[in-house]
């Protein structure tokens, strides 16, 4: 069993699986609601294509075919044949293969789905609480873990502005919208790392709000979620446990939490198994200790207007040590 | 009846153009020339007097409408704090009740002129605007932070009772009593430690004395690498405070690190005057600083301004309301924004609400100095 | 043509509104039709929770809509009477033809929205 | 052929008399050009500005590409950027792309009508000085940090004072408070001129293509503006009060904006799309020298689209969690929509197929041809987002950016420029070169394609729609770099374009080049300021092809109207489906009143936004005074008698009444605001279906008792029979009735009077609109009502005043009868949201 943990290594095996341009790509669908649209995007498509070129040879023959052809192009038939009866043809069929596809996800919405994920939208960053093996609520952010052939319900949320979940491997996008609980079922077919984006227009750093998908088979995620549920691990060398004093003694705990310690805020993500997961920043920097030193010190350039203050006090030996303590937070 | 027409728009502009043009050069002439006298020693004509005095009432008037007093203006604590300031910055050149007017400044021109009717000659905002932005070309400098309306004010207040005071009332008011000075009142880079703290304590209160205003908060207990920061801050002018800058830049690395030293280990002074917050607006305060709140994104103050953590962040109990509710708007509006840890408290400072502020100012200011040990945030959530 | 002849002659009363109403009959029946299948849906779903009821109300919904305008395309000269828009109006075969194929699209539009009915679960978010 | 004795006037005309028409309809020379209103000035100005605002959010856009063109690129920065999109966004929609259209309507609709100028020339000059003084200052903001940052779509709740505390949101509302003030301005104006302002003879069959579709434009505006004005009342009293109508927790909800701005936004696509489609109608007859093949079709498409682009909004809100069903609904009207684009589309190639010889390959129609293919890529990718589950993935992506750009770009920017090179022959000195045309043409249209098209496949690769960054391992980097590679050189086309305007548009009435390319309608008849020298006795549709003489005639003066008779301005009404004439319109000439309404209301419009209430106030007080001394000057009265036309026909000079002009114009007045009212219901019965909790008796303070509603219906019965009486008790001319001011003045009272009840009533129950969104909406109703009722008040005293200077009887009546059909409107609409304020909630509660 491979050990879903350090990010860089298993991104780049993704990126290598998936032609390293497809990690956020519809056309590479890896789940149950993307699978079914995909053969129906590609069905407009081609009857798209069909059709201009349709126009276009008309056109040529209407501008440049012989005389004949030319007049008996230029009658009322062919506005009637080409303007109503053709479209009203090819439409049906494509408006019923759509309600076909749609009324599939409304029953797969309706019967599966079983272990729910509450997912809230925040500014701007993703929360995501499973429910643990004792029932209990696991908060972790950034990061969606799926178990391959399952169906999981997402119930996803705002307490802010409108934002829209979307990982295009595994289905469409759904909105988050303030009052309002939106949910959709994902299932993904076969392991491996996508990556999703907000794609409502949610202000600031709206353009930095991602997140990667994990699916993983039953077992391996089973024995995640188990890990994730744990609290914290202590400090094991000392520059980790300097580092998690400089983390307290800098009131870091104000807004994050790290299960098994006093902090336990959850204004901003959870830290308790940051280290373990595949970015930070929702996805704005890949996750490696320099790149908790970066954020912690520069965040407000690698992502501006993100609401943690940058932390600058620090000096380099403090800002390793912090890092060190975070990142062996697996 | 022909006098040759009317001259027309042409002829007059014309005519006045070279009208303009001649005075023009013949002014140009005289400047470049020399002959005009700069010397201070001599006085200007009555005309050029009476012209720059209209012009200065005149502006003065005009640039200071729409200025609001404060409503504690009248309050005797404020007053005080600008008599202090008064008695340093002031008193060298335009005298006091109880001291004489410097004899260089009184060579300068036009003089200083003694403030003891300053305030009947002017009103209280005009007063403002004076202090604050300095009068050009009669060495009457502006406020050196000009963010700091609050101090402004506290200087006007003081000006406003000026008049009816006696030299006796002064030495009082402004801490220079008994036989010292106002010279004696400047900080030397080899002053003994005691003086120094002296000098610190006729505004911050001592063991004895609780602090003149609520604006100079008591510092005794506070942390050492936070006063430390401060001093050195408003030092290099990256802390804005027309009265505290001059004081500290007047402190060398030594004095700095001895002051702070001495007051993180002084025994606590007794409360400020003004502990009769509201009670419901300190448990809400006490909700904020203790839990945050998380749905507009407010940390826990105790998080961070609690005894045990980086000693870069001040211990807040016992602190004066007026004087956390004016730190807090201070962050809000990007005046206190010269270090790392302004940058951390500047954008959860603009998270706060008006109302929240003062709760939370309150929340503190009822707290007793002694208080801050071993609760940080969530600890005491069911208090 | 229009003879010269003609211009002296009035308009016999506002034909304005009659021939806007006669030329949008059928779209205005879709309307009608769109405004109903989803403020009743809505509306069933919200109060009554009941999908059968929903799909029951919307298919009739939908047969009602679509005969009076199947009875358009092929009586409309009944409709053009009804309005009072005489033969004598000029033109008026053009206006016929408008109001025919306006009407031609509407019932697509409205059996495209029935379809739409027959196929999908009512009162369900459908993800 | 038309024989001469058919003409109805005799040549030749008499000496002077053109020298008359030149001296009433002479456009003011020097500085006063601004006061002038002859539809070919301010037509020009029109559409000037709005292409200056078309450039300059181009230039925005070319930011934007050079941004996006590399990977983690920071010349720009994320809040500029965001600033950027949606300057972009706001102006292409809203200062160019709609006004450019009514800017078409105001110098092409009089002249293809043959009618002397626009039925409210004075009213198209306001519009438009209000949206140029407006818009530039809108347009400004981007220039010192303030302009709005929330997408030209501005969803609250990030909108909202917490999420977007400074005044950037307020400047959007600002630059659309103009766009909505100038857009209803000109559907007033469109509709009356097109359906009672055509040439004799014109009936609505024969009526030009474009004239269809600037009706229905201006029809659709009538019905989607409204919604927006509501939608932007909202969301600035929900800032500026607090009223929470877009906010979760207290009973509100932000899709309620979504549904409202697409209600608006989606029609406005088709707004834009169905003129530029109308000119394209225009230009491939003449091109094909065949008059259009399946008019009856085109028209029916025209209006089909008008009906179905309000059925699609939801297709912008399909992944916002709506019931599935409700999903298909909106699917099959999308579907739907593509059937009369198909129409049109195949006309147009059955129109050049039957060419006589072959079509005429000039700049017009290249653009004609590109925009074909363009506008049928856009359409096949548009039924791809109306199938829902496709929209679910491709939503708020680039594939979606492509879309719309080629829809808007493809549907409308194309015909546009075909309209430049087309038409500003019969405005200028010169044509625009044709040589210099066809690069225009080919590089606009491989730059636009080299820029959209890539932004597909961005969008299926997974790149969402306003970043202004993304990361570069996401393999979006080389489509991104050649898509800025074809903006720059789509702005080189659109440079060229400006260059050859700069060389040789030269504008002129009168010595314009006249019908270069052989076309059969009427704007290129021989023209001066006037218009034309006589009003054309229309019998076909292409007039110009079927009656061959009809130019010389016209210009001799052989046809209707060939003077000034009335000594001013004038021109002919007919009847709305026949075209037979009926009566003279007499219309102002320049002025300088509408030009002060104009800027002083965009002035306080502005100081309103920052805050400056009191000068503000002045501002708004200074214009309504002008439009009020505009108004006065108004109604001529029946003093000119009767005037022959020529025919032996003779026609009065004023005309009250469902006949007049005026009276339309009120009726179409009356309808935007029912479609108003009609909004404000719907959000009212929509927060209630989604918040019912917050709602009377249960959620709010309990409903005033029964008679408080029955006497404020009392109160409008009263008001409206003092209304119907004063009507009755008008006096002939000359004569006094003293009970006319005073009734008038009960009724405005009584009007008043319900008003102010209404909002005492909820008021004393103890229900505040900032409570929760069923307070909000209570007193939102009584919002609107004083909007109406204030205008009513305003005309009645303005009533009065006529009245008391002898300047309304029973025959000059036209400013009572203004005021009495809103006051009716008023009353109705008051009564019926007392149903729906006190019945509704007992009913449901």
């Amino acid at each position: 069993m491979i050990r879903v943990g350090r990010g860089g290594l298993l991104l780049a095996l993704a990126f290598a699986a998936t032609g390293c341009s497809g990690v956020q790509s519809a056309l590479s669908p890896s789940g149950v609601e993307a699978l079914t649209i995909d053969p129906l995007f590609w069905t407009s498509t081609w009857v798209g294509v069909v059709v201009t070129l349709m126009v276009v040879v008309v056109v040529a023959i209407a501008l440049y075919g012989p005389k004949d052809w030319r007049a008996r192009l230029g009658g009322n038939w062919l506005v009637v044949g080409g303007g109503i009866v053709f479209p009203v043809v090819v439409l049906t069929g494509l408006f019923i293969y759509g309600l076909l596809v749609m009324q599939a996800g409304a029953l797969r919405s309706q019967e599966a789905g079983e272990g729910t994920v509450t997912i809230t939208g925040k500014l701007w960053w993703w929360e995501v609480i499973y429910s643990g093996p004792n029932g209990e609520e696991v908060v972790s952010a950034n990061e969606l873990r799926l178990p391959v052939g399952r169906a999981v319900r997402l119930r996803l949320l705002s307490d802010n502005v409108i934002h829209s979940f979307w990982a295009p491997q595994i289905a469409g996008k759904l909105d988050m919208i303030p009052g309002r609980v939106n949910e959709v079922v994902f299932e993904a077919t076969k392991p491996g790392v996508s990556r999703g984006q907000c794609a409502e227009y949610c202000g600031g750093a709206h353009a930095l709000m991602s997140f990667y998908v994990v699916a993983m088979e039953e077992a391996e995620y089973a024995a995640w979620l188990q890990r994730e549920a744990q609290p914290a691990r202590e400090p094991a060398t000392p520059e980790e446990t300097r580092g998690r004093d400089l983390f307290f003694a800098n009131g870091c705990g104000a807004c994050h939490q790290v299960r098994g310690t006093e902090a336990r805020s959850l204004i901003g993500p959870d830290l308790t198994h940051v280290g373990s997961r595949l970015s930070l920043g929702a996805a704005a920097l890949e996750n490696d200790p320099q790149a908790f030193a970066r954020w912690i010190a520069d965040n407000q350039h690698i992502k501006p207007e993100n609401l943690m203050p940058p932390f600058r006090q620090f000096s380099d030996e403090e800002l390793s040590a912090l890092a060190a303590y975070l990142d062996s937070l697996e | 009846m022909s006098w040759g027409g009317v001259p027309g728009w042409r002829s007059i502009a014309s005519g006045a153009a070279i009208v303009l043009l001649g005075a023009g050069l013949l002014g140009g002439a005289f400047i470049l020339s020399g002959l005009y006298n700069v010397a201070a020693s001599s006085n200007h004509f009555d005309i050029t007097n009476f012209i720059i005095r209209l012009t200065l009432a005149r502006s003065v008037e005009t640039r200071s409408m729409g200025i609001e007093p404060p409503p504690d203006l009248s309050d005797e604590r404020l007053a005080r704090l600008g008599a202090r300031h008064f008695a340093l910055g002031c008193a060298p050149c335009h005298a006091s009740p109880s001291t004489s007017q410097n004899p260089i400044a009184a060579k300068m021109y036009p003089a200083p002129p003694p403030l003891s009717h300053a305030a009947e000659e002017w009103d209280a905002e005009e007063l403002f605007w004076i202090v604050k932005h300095g009068l050009k070309f009669t060495g009457m400098p502006a406020w050196p932070a000009l963010e700091r309306d609050e101090e402004v004010w506290a200087l006007v207040a003081f000006l406003e009772r000026l008049p009816e005071m006696e030299g006796r009332d002064y030495a009082e008011f402004s801490g220079t009593g008994g036989e010292r000075s106002a010279s004696a009142l400047t900080f030397a880079p080899d002053r003994a430690l005691e003086e120094t703290v002296e000098m610190c304590g006729s505004c911050h209160g001592d063991a004895r004395n609780p602090p003149v205003h609520p604006l100079a908060p008591p510092l005794a207990g506070q942390k050492e690498a936070y006063l430390r920061r401060a001093l050195s801050e408003y030092a290099a002018g990256r802390r804005p405070s027309g009265i505290m800058e001059p004081m500290a830049a007047a402190l060398g690395p030594s004095q700095i690190e001895a002051v702070a030293q001495h007051y993180a280990r002084a025994s606590l002074s007794p409360p400020g005057t003004s502990v009769d917050a509201d009670a419901d607006a300190a448990a809400r305060g006490q909700a904020i600083a203790m839990n945050g709140l998380g749905e507009d994104g407010i940390p826990a103050c105790r998080s961070c301004h609690a005894a045990e953590t980086s000693g870069q962040f001040p211990r807040l109990d016992g602190l004066p309301a007026e004087y956390i509710a004016t730190q807090l708007s201070l962050f809000q509006s990007g005046v206190r924004a010269g270090s790392a840890y302004s940058a951390i408290m500047a954008p959860i400072a603009r998270r706060l609400s008006k109302e929240q502020i003062e709760d939370v100012a309150a929340y503190f200011a009822a707290r007793s100095p002694g208080d801050g040990t071993g609760d940080t945030a969530g600890s005491e959530a069911s208090q | 043509m229009a003879k010269l002849e003609e211009m002296r002659r009035p308009e016999q009363g506002t034909k304005a509104f009659p021939m806007l109403l006669y030329l949008s009959a059928g779209p205005l029946l879709w309307a009608g039709h769109l405004t109903f299948v989803y403020m009743a849906h809505t509306a069933i779903c919200a109060l009554a929770g009941s999908p059968a009821a929903a799909t029951a109300v919307l298919l009739v919904a939908t047969g009602l809509f679509l005969l009076p305008l199947g009875f358009l395309l092929f009586k409309q000269f009944r409709l053009a009477r009804l309005l009072g828009l005489g033969e004598a109006i000029e033109d008026r075969s053009i206006y016929d033809g408008i109001a025919l194929f306006a009407n031609v699209l509407s019932f697509v539009g409205i059996a495209w929205s029935g379809l739409a009915v027959a196929m999908l679960s009512s009162c369900v978010l459908g993800r | 052929m038309t024989a001469p004795s058919e003409l109805p006037n005799k040549g030749p005309r008499p000496p002077g008399e053109l020298q008359e028409l030149e001296r009433v309809w002479k456009i003011p020379t020097g500085f006063r050009l601004i006061s002038a209103v002859n539809n070919q000035v301010i037509g020009i100005l029109y559409i000037g500005i709005a292409f200056l605002f078309f450039l300059l959010a181009g230039v925005l856009g070319l930011v934007m590409r050079t941004q996006l063109a590399l990977p983690e690129n920071d010349l720009v920065s994320q809040d500029l950027y965001n600033q950027i999109f949606t300057v972009h966004g706001t102006t292409m929609m809203f200062l160019f792309a709609v006004p450019v259209v009514e800017a078409l309507g105001v110098m092409l609709l009089p002249q293809m009508l043959a009618a002397r100028d626009l039925p409210f020339p004075r009213l198209s000059a306001f519009a438009i000085w209000a949206y140029i003084v407006g818009g530039l200052v809108f347009f400004s903001t981007i220039f010192y940090d303030l302009a709005p940052k929330g997408g030209w779509f501005m969803y609250p709740p990030l909108t909202l004072k917490e999420y977007s505390p400074a005044d950037n949101a307020d400047f959007w509302l600002l630059g659309i408070g103009f766009i909505e003030i100038s857009a209803i301005a000109g559907a007033i104006e469109i509709i009356v001129g097109t359906l009672r302002t055509r040439p004799p003879g014109m009936s609505l069959a024969k009526m030009p293509v474009f004239a269809w579709a600037m009706l229905i434009f201006a029809a659709m505006i009538m019905i989607a503006f409204p919604a927006v004005i509501l939608a932007t009342m909202l969301l600035e009293i929900e800032r500026s009060f607090g009223w929470p109508f877009f906010s979760a927790e207290k009973g509100g909800d932000p899709l309620l904006w979504q549904h409202l701005f697409w209600f608006f936004g989606h029609p406005e696509v088709y707004i834009i799309f169905l003129p530029a489609a109308g000119l394209v109608s225009m230009i491939v007859p003449t091109m094909a020298r065949h008059p259009l093949v399946g008019y009856r079709l085109i028209v029916v498409a025209l209006i089909g689209t008008g009906f179905f682009s309000f059925g699609l909004w939801v297709h912008h809100m399909f992944t916002t969690g709506i019931p599935s069903l409700s999903l298909g609904f909106f699917s099959a009207a999308s579907m739907a929509v593509a059937i009369p684009s198909g129409i049109q589309v195949f006309s147009w190639i059955a129109t050049i197929a039957s060419s006589k010889e072959r079509f005429r390959i000039t700049t017009p129609s290249l653009f004609v041809l590109g925009f074909l293919f363009i506008f049928t890529v856009g359409g096949v990718t548009g039924v791809m987002v109306a199938l829902v589950p496709v929209d679910f993935q491709v939503h708020d992506t680039y594939f979606v950016v492509a879309h719309f750009h080629y829809v808007l770009i493809g549907g409308m920017v194309f015909p546009l420029f075909a309209t430049f090179y087309y038409w500003i022959p019969a405005f200028s000195r010169n044509m625009l070169s044709e040589r210099l045309g066809r690069w225009v043409f080919w590089l606009m249209f491989i730059g636009f394609n080299v820029t959209f098209f890539p932004m597909h496949i961005m969008g299926l690769l997974g790149m969402p729609r306003r970043v202004w960054t993304y990361p570069e391992d996401l393999g979006w980097g080389m489509l991104n770099m050649v898509s800025s590679v074809g903006s720059y050189i789509l702005a080189v086309g659109v440079l060229l374009f400006v260059i050859d305007l700069l060389l040789r548009f030269r504008p002129t009435v009168e010595n314009s080049v006249d019908d270069p390319w052989g076309a059969g309608t009427l704007e290129w008849l021989p023209t001066g300021a006037y218009s034309t020298r006589s009003i054309p006795f229309v019998q076909s549709r292409d007039p110009l092809w079927d009656q061959p003489n009809l130019a010389r005639e016209v210009e001799q003066g052989l046809h209707f109207l060939p003077g000034a008779p009335t000594g001013g301005r004038e021109t002919i009404v007919t009847s709305a489906v026949d075209a037979r004439p009926q009566y003279i319109i007499r219309m102002p000439g320049p002025g300088w009143a509408h030009l002060v309404a104009a800027v002083f209301m965009a002035a306080a419009f502005l100081l309103l936004t920052v805050k400056m209430v009191t000068v503000a106030i002045i501002c708004a007080v200074v214009s309504i005074s002008a439009c009020l001394v505009w108004g006065w000057k108004l109604d001529h009265g029946p003093g000119g008698g009767k005037v022959d036309i020529g025919a032996g026909i003779r026609l009065p000079t004023y005309m009250a009444g469902p006949r007049s002009h005026a009276w339309w114009a009120m009726m179409v007045l009356i309808l935007v605001a029912s479609s108003l009212y009609i909004s404000y219901v719907f959000s009212y019965l929509y927060l209630w279906i989604v918040s019912p909790e917050v709602w009377a008796p249960h959620g709010s303070p309990a409903l005033p008792g029964a008679g408080w509603p029955v006497g404020t219906a009392l109160l409008l019965v009263a008001g409206t029979a003092a209304m119907v009486l004063t009507r009755w008790l008008l006096p002939e001319p000359g004569r006094r009735e003293p009970a006319v001011p005073l009734l008038l003045a009960l009724a405005a009272i009584c009007l008043v009077g319900a008003s102010l009840a209404e909002v005492w009533a909820h008021w004393s129950t103890g229900l505040r609109p900032a409570q929760n969104s069923y307070g909000a909406m209570v007193y939102m109703g009584s919002v609107i009502n004083l909007q109406v009722v204030l205008a009513v008040a305003v005309l009645a005293g303005f009533a009065i005043a006529r009245y008391l200077t002898g300047k309304l009887d029973q025959e000059r009546r036209v400013n009572f009868e203004n005021c009495a059909l809103l006051y009716y409107y008023a009353a109705g609409q008051m009564l019926f949201g007392l149903l729906l304020l006190h019945g509704f909630p007992r009913l449901a509660g």
